[in-house]
């Protein structure tokens, strides 16, 4: 382990270290100018996470800054730990998502328990209670050992802690495509639920006030993490392993109790957690956040190691520890809530008003740095943005069309398609049912948490298809903020607000960049037209593995209010009789599609287009149609188009078929991904209000009670299958394909 | 046949949530002598014997039994009884 | 009727056992920490689920060492009804109030969703409400839920009656598809499924809460109508 | 300072799910000599030495550390480092 003391300021200088950590000539330079001398090696470390990508956004604020942020539902949007909105009865729901890709491509189990608890300490941290966690995953196919070993480890991971936690999992998404082989996404979301005016802020006021540290002990783990998270994964990474941070679930939900009753101490002035750079950011940010300064002294700091130098304990990413502002002279009052949960909290320092960020050790200065210059005053870099090539050459080619004679075969081979397949291997190993409040737990098109006491309830949901994305960025970010609105609305919910998890490669070449620029202009579009304003959000970038970059996928995750517990909505057909409906028109689109990766095994052409008009009058007509009480299930039409979406309304144990009756072109009208398209069935009884509503709905068939799936095209049978070996298949899949010898 | 005894343990400076959980617990039963305490685990193989089977027991704790991320292994090999 | 819920460190269905016995079954309930642990003052104590001290060592393991234990033995002696609810269950075991032991579930993973359970025997003050053979749908959520114990045990369990739930598609590799028991004396059952998750239509099932009103309605008769 | 090494193994009998997965996994990988495994706990304790170390170390595996209805322990007791 590198020693701060024997390393002198000229060295970091002349030898320049700061390269290892990742900061360029220019930004040494810049932060020789900003202290007035040559940093020494822990300030140069304490620089040199803050001002990562993780803590700065130094490339991507230009684009987060076109997000629209506000609207009457936004309490709290970008900038502290997560975002709130309104939820009526002077109630807020809080949430966030964060990646931990990296880390789990190198230790799956701890990256994606660590990622799970790093999101759920930003909601708690906030004063609310978390109630749900969703995760968004993406990994090569399962087609080799490493794959499957980190596929299995990763859900391992999160079932392990949010198990524990007591978090109910309740939602998400797994998508399997090469590119993600070598660089595997683990984005998890939490949500919370808060009384608006228990908010807490992650802030240091108050002159003389203490600052105090609570939770797990620091330990060497991570060291360098925020900066490696931020780089190319590449073969040698391998011998940085054990970087890794090592979850403890059981202190976390200790944390969790022993945080919500703190917060309603009034000897608190500020709580926030020590998430990416640890102390570092947590201190710095709390402190520049009041326009104040700090002073650590970082002897007082509990260490798990002996020995551990200035440095070490600044850029430790221990887990588990939350930083406390303090009244002054009140200490004592935190420390017995913290007492009954079995835990310590420690006076580490006080808030200065000179705007300096300072640490002593063993009675020295070991560091002193003006702190809005780590936080507000990072620096921002304006990166260069260039078409790449193949989108020209996409958008160029003759539309794709698929050649499809067997149409229940096709319909069988897209059930086995991994990304269309079952997850239930997945979510079972979630508690996704502890709090009882989960209505609509995993398997539907968004989960459903009630609010007890009141008759609402929230929706959630992740999505992204980001083959589409990587066709074409800007349509497919409309595509992704759109799907997920349309899975709110599904389930009988008014889109709220979202936050995402922009995932991409390395954004210093152009390429990448532009892939960048383009999807937040596309998600902005649509967060705009839709009214769900974007109110937090997480960066990962150079998500590269061996050069190669992931398709562009920035993850929406979205959250919906239902006004009434009543217009909860299922996405599975509910009872014979029922008249099923397509709302939307199909045209035959199959750039991005999964019936072009199942006949070609990639991706080319032109994305799916999307109209935000139509997209936003057809949500609204059929939220409307549900509040109404006409509507049995709703399900969007998604991957695999019509066919898929007809099948998976079926499985559920209900023993029902459904017979419908489909005109033109037969594989579009099956398996194109044409965009705004829903399934609905209705009670006959409301047919005819519900067509009233809905002005884009064709009535296409009936759910029937022979256990079939059969579709006919005018008068031909096309289709005829038992659901229950339709859904043997697509339940199988996933088990079968990791059980299968790599 | 020979039997194989694995032992795996946690790299030093990883934390061990566990161990520090068994230690509180200890020391809150009394027994104040107790201090760090470490759990990892303890395998036992019966395995064929053939002229590489150090090298096999190797491969098998690198590849599966032990992640070497986080953990270290040591194992011994014992003449083993049948079973 | 008077209800105390148990907390534990790391229990996480303390609050949702509470809403089943406050708001589902109407009756007053208490959380009670662990540490403040006199439980004279109830007439029914539940243990919730959850991961007791992280579920570290075992299952139920370091929470069976701690003061309460004690407590519990002694309402348990003086008849008072005990639940134990999956981690509230590997407790009982752990301390001994209850024979056998939980191994990991047969194929290592943790598992979450609704099984079908076989009520066998409905002549406990728990499960009075319900049918013999009854099949009632009620979550499961673990991951060491295989329970086991040896055959004299087993054969005493089936000779007293003690088997009280059972599993209709044994989820976890349990001895003899054993879902819940009871303890000979009749007032302490432990179980791995989730009755308190089973209370309301809304969430799936209200096939728990028979047990509760199992419960209550045994007390009145002893307590009220007896009285 | 005594360190105390401690062997957790599941008593004969009863279904080791672990040690049946692992095999499994070790026969497709292709090491098909590999028969029975059995998969326990491995605990290092640090504790202070004292006339009835041995009596302690007894009592804290029967208390907490092993369960007797499933597993079986035994224990070393040595020179141990300060840490
Ligand atoms: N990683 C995951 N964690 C929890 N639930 C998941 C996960 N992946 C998929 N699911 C659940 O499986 C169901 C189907 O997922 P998906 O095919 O992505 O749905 P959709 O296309 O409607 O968004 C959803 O209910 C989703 O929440
Ligand atoms: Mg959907």
């Amino acid at each position: 382990m590198l020693q701060a003391p024997e390393i002198t300021p000229e060295m970091v200088e002349q030898d320049k270290l700061y390269k290892d950590m990742g900061l360029t000539d220019k930004e040494y330079d810049m932060i020789k100018d900003i202290m007035g001398r040559k940093p020494n090696f822990t300030e140069i470390g304490i620089f040199s996470v803050m001002w990562s990508e993780h803590c700065s956004y130094k490339t991507s604020k230009p684009l987060l800054s076109k997000f629209p942020t506000e609207g009457p539902q936004v309490i709290q949007g970008p900038g502290e730990g997560a975002g709130v909105v309104d939820i009526g009865d002077g109630q807020g729901v809080v949430f966030k998502v964060e990646s931990h890709n990296h880390p789990s491509a190198v230790e799956p189990y701890q990256g994606a328990a660590t990622g799970v608890g790093g999101i759920i300490r930003d909601v708690f941290s906030m004063g609310a209670r978390p109630i749900a966690s969703l995760n968004s995953l993406r990994f090569g196919n399962l087609n080799t050992g490493r794959v499957k070993y980190l596929f299995e480890e990763v859900v391992h991971g999160i079932a392990g802690y949010g198990n524990c936690v007591g978090v109910p999992t309740v939602g998400g998404e797994v998508q399997f495509d090469d590119c993600y082989e070598g660089n595997p996404l683990v984005n998890a979301m939490a949500v919370g639920l808060i009384d608006t005016k228990d908010i807490q802020k992650g802030i240091a006021a108050g002159l003389g006030n203490t600052i105090m540290y609570v939770g797990s002990k620091t330990g060497r783990d991570g060291i360098h993490g925020a900066t490696f998270a931020s780089e190319d994964l590449s073969e040698d990474s391998e011998s940085k392993r054990s970087n890794v941070q090592v979850g403890d679930p059981f202190m976390e939900k200790l944390l969790i109790e022993a945080c919500l009753e703190v917060i309603h101490s009034d000897a608190l002035v500020g709580i926030q957690d020590m998430g990416a750079a640890g102390l570092t950011s947590s201190a710095s940010e709390m402190a520049s956040k009041a326009g104040m300064g700090m002073e650590m002294n970082l002897d007082s700091i509990p260490q798990r190691e002996e020995n551990m130098t200035a440095y070490e304990m600044m850029l430790s990413e221990s887990q588990e520890r939350m930083l406390l502002c303090v009244k002054k002279g009140e200490e004592q009052e935190i420390v017995d809530i913290f007492k009954k949960y079995g835990l310590e909290a420690v006076a580490v320092g006080v808030v200065t008003d000179d705007k300096m960020f300072r640490l002593v050790h063993n009675d020295e200065v070991v560091a002193d740095i003006p702190v809005d210059s780590l936080a507000e005053d990072a620096p921002i870099f304006y990166k260069d943005s260039k078409v790449p090539a193949y989108y020209t050459e996409y958008q160029a080619m003759p539309d794709y069309v698929p050649a499809v004679n067997d149409y229940a075969g096709a319909l069988k081979k897209l059930l086995l398609q991994p990304t269309i397949a079952s997850k239930e291997y997945v979510y079972d190993q979630y508690d996704a049912m502890v709090q009882a409040n989960t209505v609509l737990s995993p398997g539907s098109d968004a989960a459903v948490v009630r609010i007890r006491d009141y008759d609402k309830a929230i929706a959630m949901t992740t999505d992204c298809n980001s083959r589409y994305i990587y066709l074409d960025p800007e349509v497919g970010g409309k595509i992704a903020v759109a799907e997920a609105a349309r899975n709110i609305v599904c389930s009988g919910a008014k889109p709220l607000a979202l936050t995402d998890g922009l995932n991409f490669g390395n954004p210093d070449k152009p390429e990448n960049f532009w892939q960048m620029e383009k999807s937040v202009e596309g998600m902005s579009a649509a967060s705009l037209k839709l009214d769900t304003p974007v109110i937090s959000g997480n960066v990962s970038l150079y998500n590269e593995s061996n050069g190669q970059a992931i398709f562009p996928t920035p993850i929406v995750g979205m959250v919906g209010l239902h006004a009434s517990l009543k217009d909860i909505t299922p996405s599975f057909f509910q009872q014979e009789g029922d008249v099923i409906y397509l709302i939307g028109d199909t045209k035959a689109e199959f750039g991005g599609s999964e019936l072009q990766n199942l006949l070609e095994g990639k991706y080319f052409g032109k994305a799916p287009a999307i109209d935000l008009d139509v997209e936003a009058k057809r949500q609204a007509q059929l939220l409307t149609a549900i509040q109404q009480g006409h509507v049995s299930s709703a399900h969007d039409l998604a991957e695999g188009g019509l066919a898929v979406a007809v099948a998976e309304s079926l499985f559920t144990n209900k023993k029902l078929g459904a017979s419908i009756t489909v005109s033109g072109d037969l594989t579009a009208a099956l398996y194109s991904e044409t965009q705004s398209r829903f399934l609905v069935s209705v009670k006959k009884e409301e047919a005819e209000a519900f067509e009233k509503v809905v002005e884009d709905a064709v009535r296409i068939g009936e759910v029937t009670n022979d256990t079939l799936l059969q579709v006919k095209h005018g008068k031909e049978v096309v289709i005829e299958e038992k659901v229950d070996a339709l859904q043997a298949l697509w339940k199988g899949a996933i088990p079968c394909l990791l059980k299968s010898k790599a | 046949m020979k039997k194989v005894k694995i032992h795996i343990t946690l790299k030093e400076g990883v934390l061990d949530p566990q161990g520090k959980a068994v230690q509180n617990s200890l020391n809150t039963l009394g027994y104040d002598g107790v201090g760090e305490v470490r759990v990892g685990k303890y395998m036992e193989l019966f395995i064929e014997d053939s002229a590489d089977i150090e090298k096999q027991v190797e491969e098998m704790c690198r590849k599966l039994l032990a992640n070497p991320v986080i953990e270290n292994y040591d194992y011994t090999i014992e003449e083993g009884v049948t079973q | 009727m008077k209800f105390a819920v148990v907390v534990f460190p790391g229990s996480n269905c303390d609050r949702d056992m509470y809403h089943a016995a406050k708001d589902a079954l109407g009756e007053e309930t208490e959380l009670v920490w662990y540490q403040d642990a006199n439980l004279d003052a109830y007439d029914a104590i539940l243990l919730p689920g959850g991961f007791s001290y992280g579920d570290y060592l075992r299952s139920g393991a370091i929470a069976s060492t701690s003061a309460i234990v004690t407590e519990l033995k002694k309402q348990a002696e003086k008849g008072v009804p005990i639940l134990g609810v999956c981690n509230g269950f590997q407790i009982l075991l752990e301390s001994g109030l209850l024979p056998g032991a939980m191994l990991r579930n047969k194929n290592l993973k943790f598992m979450c969703r609704f099984e079908n359970l076989v009520v066998e025997n409905n002549k406990t003050m728990f499960s009075s409400a319900y049918k013999k053979d009854e099949v009632v749908s009620i979550p499961i959520a673990h991951g060491e839920g295989n329970y086991y114990c040896d055959p004299e045990t087993l054969a005493e369990l089936k000779a007293n009656n003690q088997i009280v739930f059972t599993y209709q598609n044994n989820p976890n590799g349990s001895v003899s598809d054993i879902a819940g028991i009871i303890s000979k004396e009749g007032n302490v059952l432990g179980m791995m499924p989730h009755p308190e998750r089973a209370v309301e239509d809304l969430l799936g099932s209200a096939d728990g809460l028979k047990l509760f009103q199992s419960m209550l309605e045994n007390w009145r008769e002893h307590y009220v109508a007896g009285a």
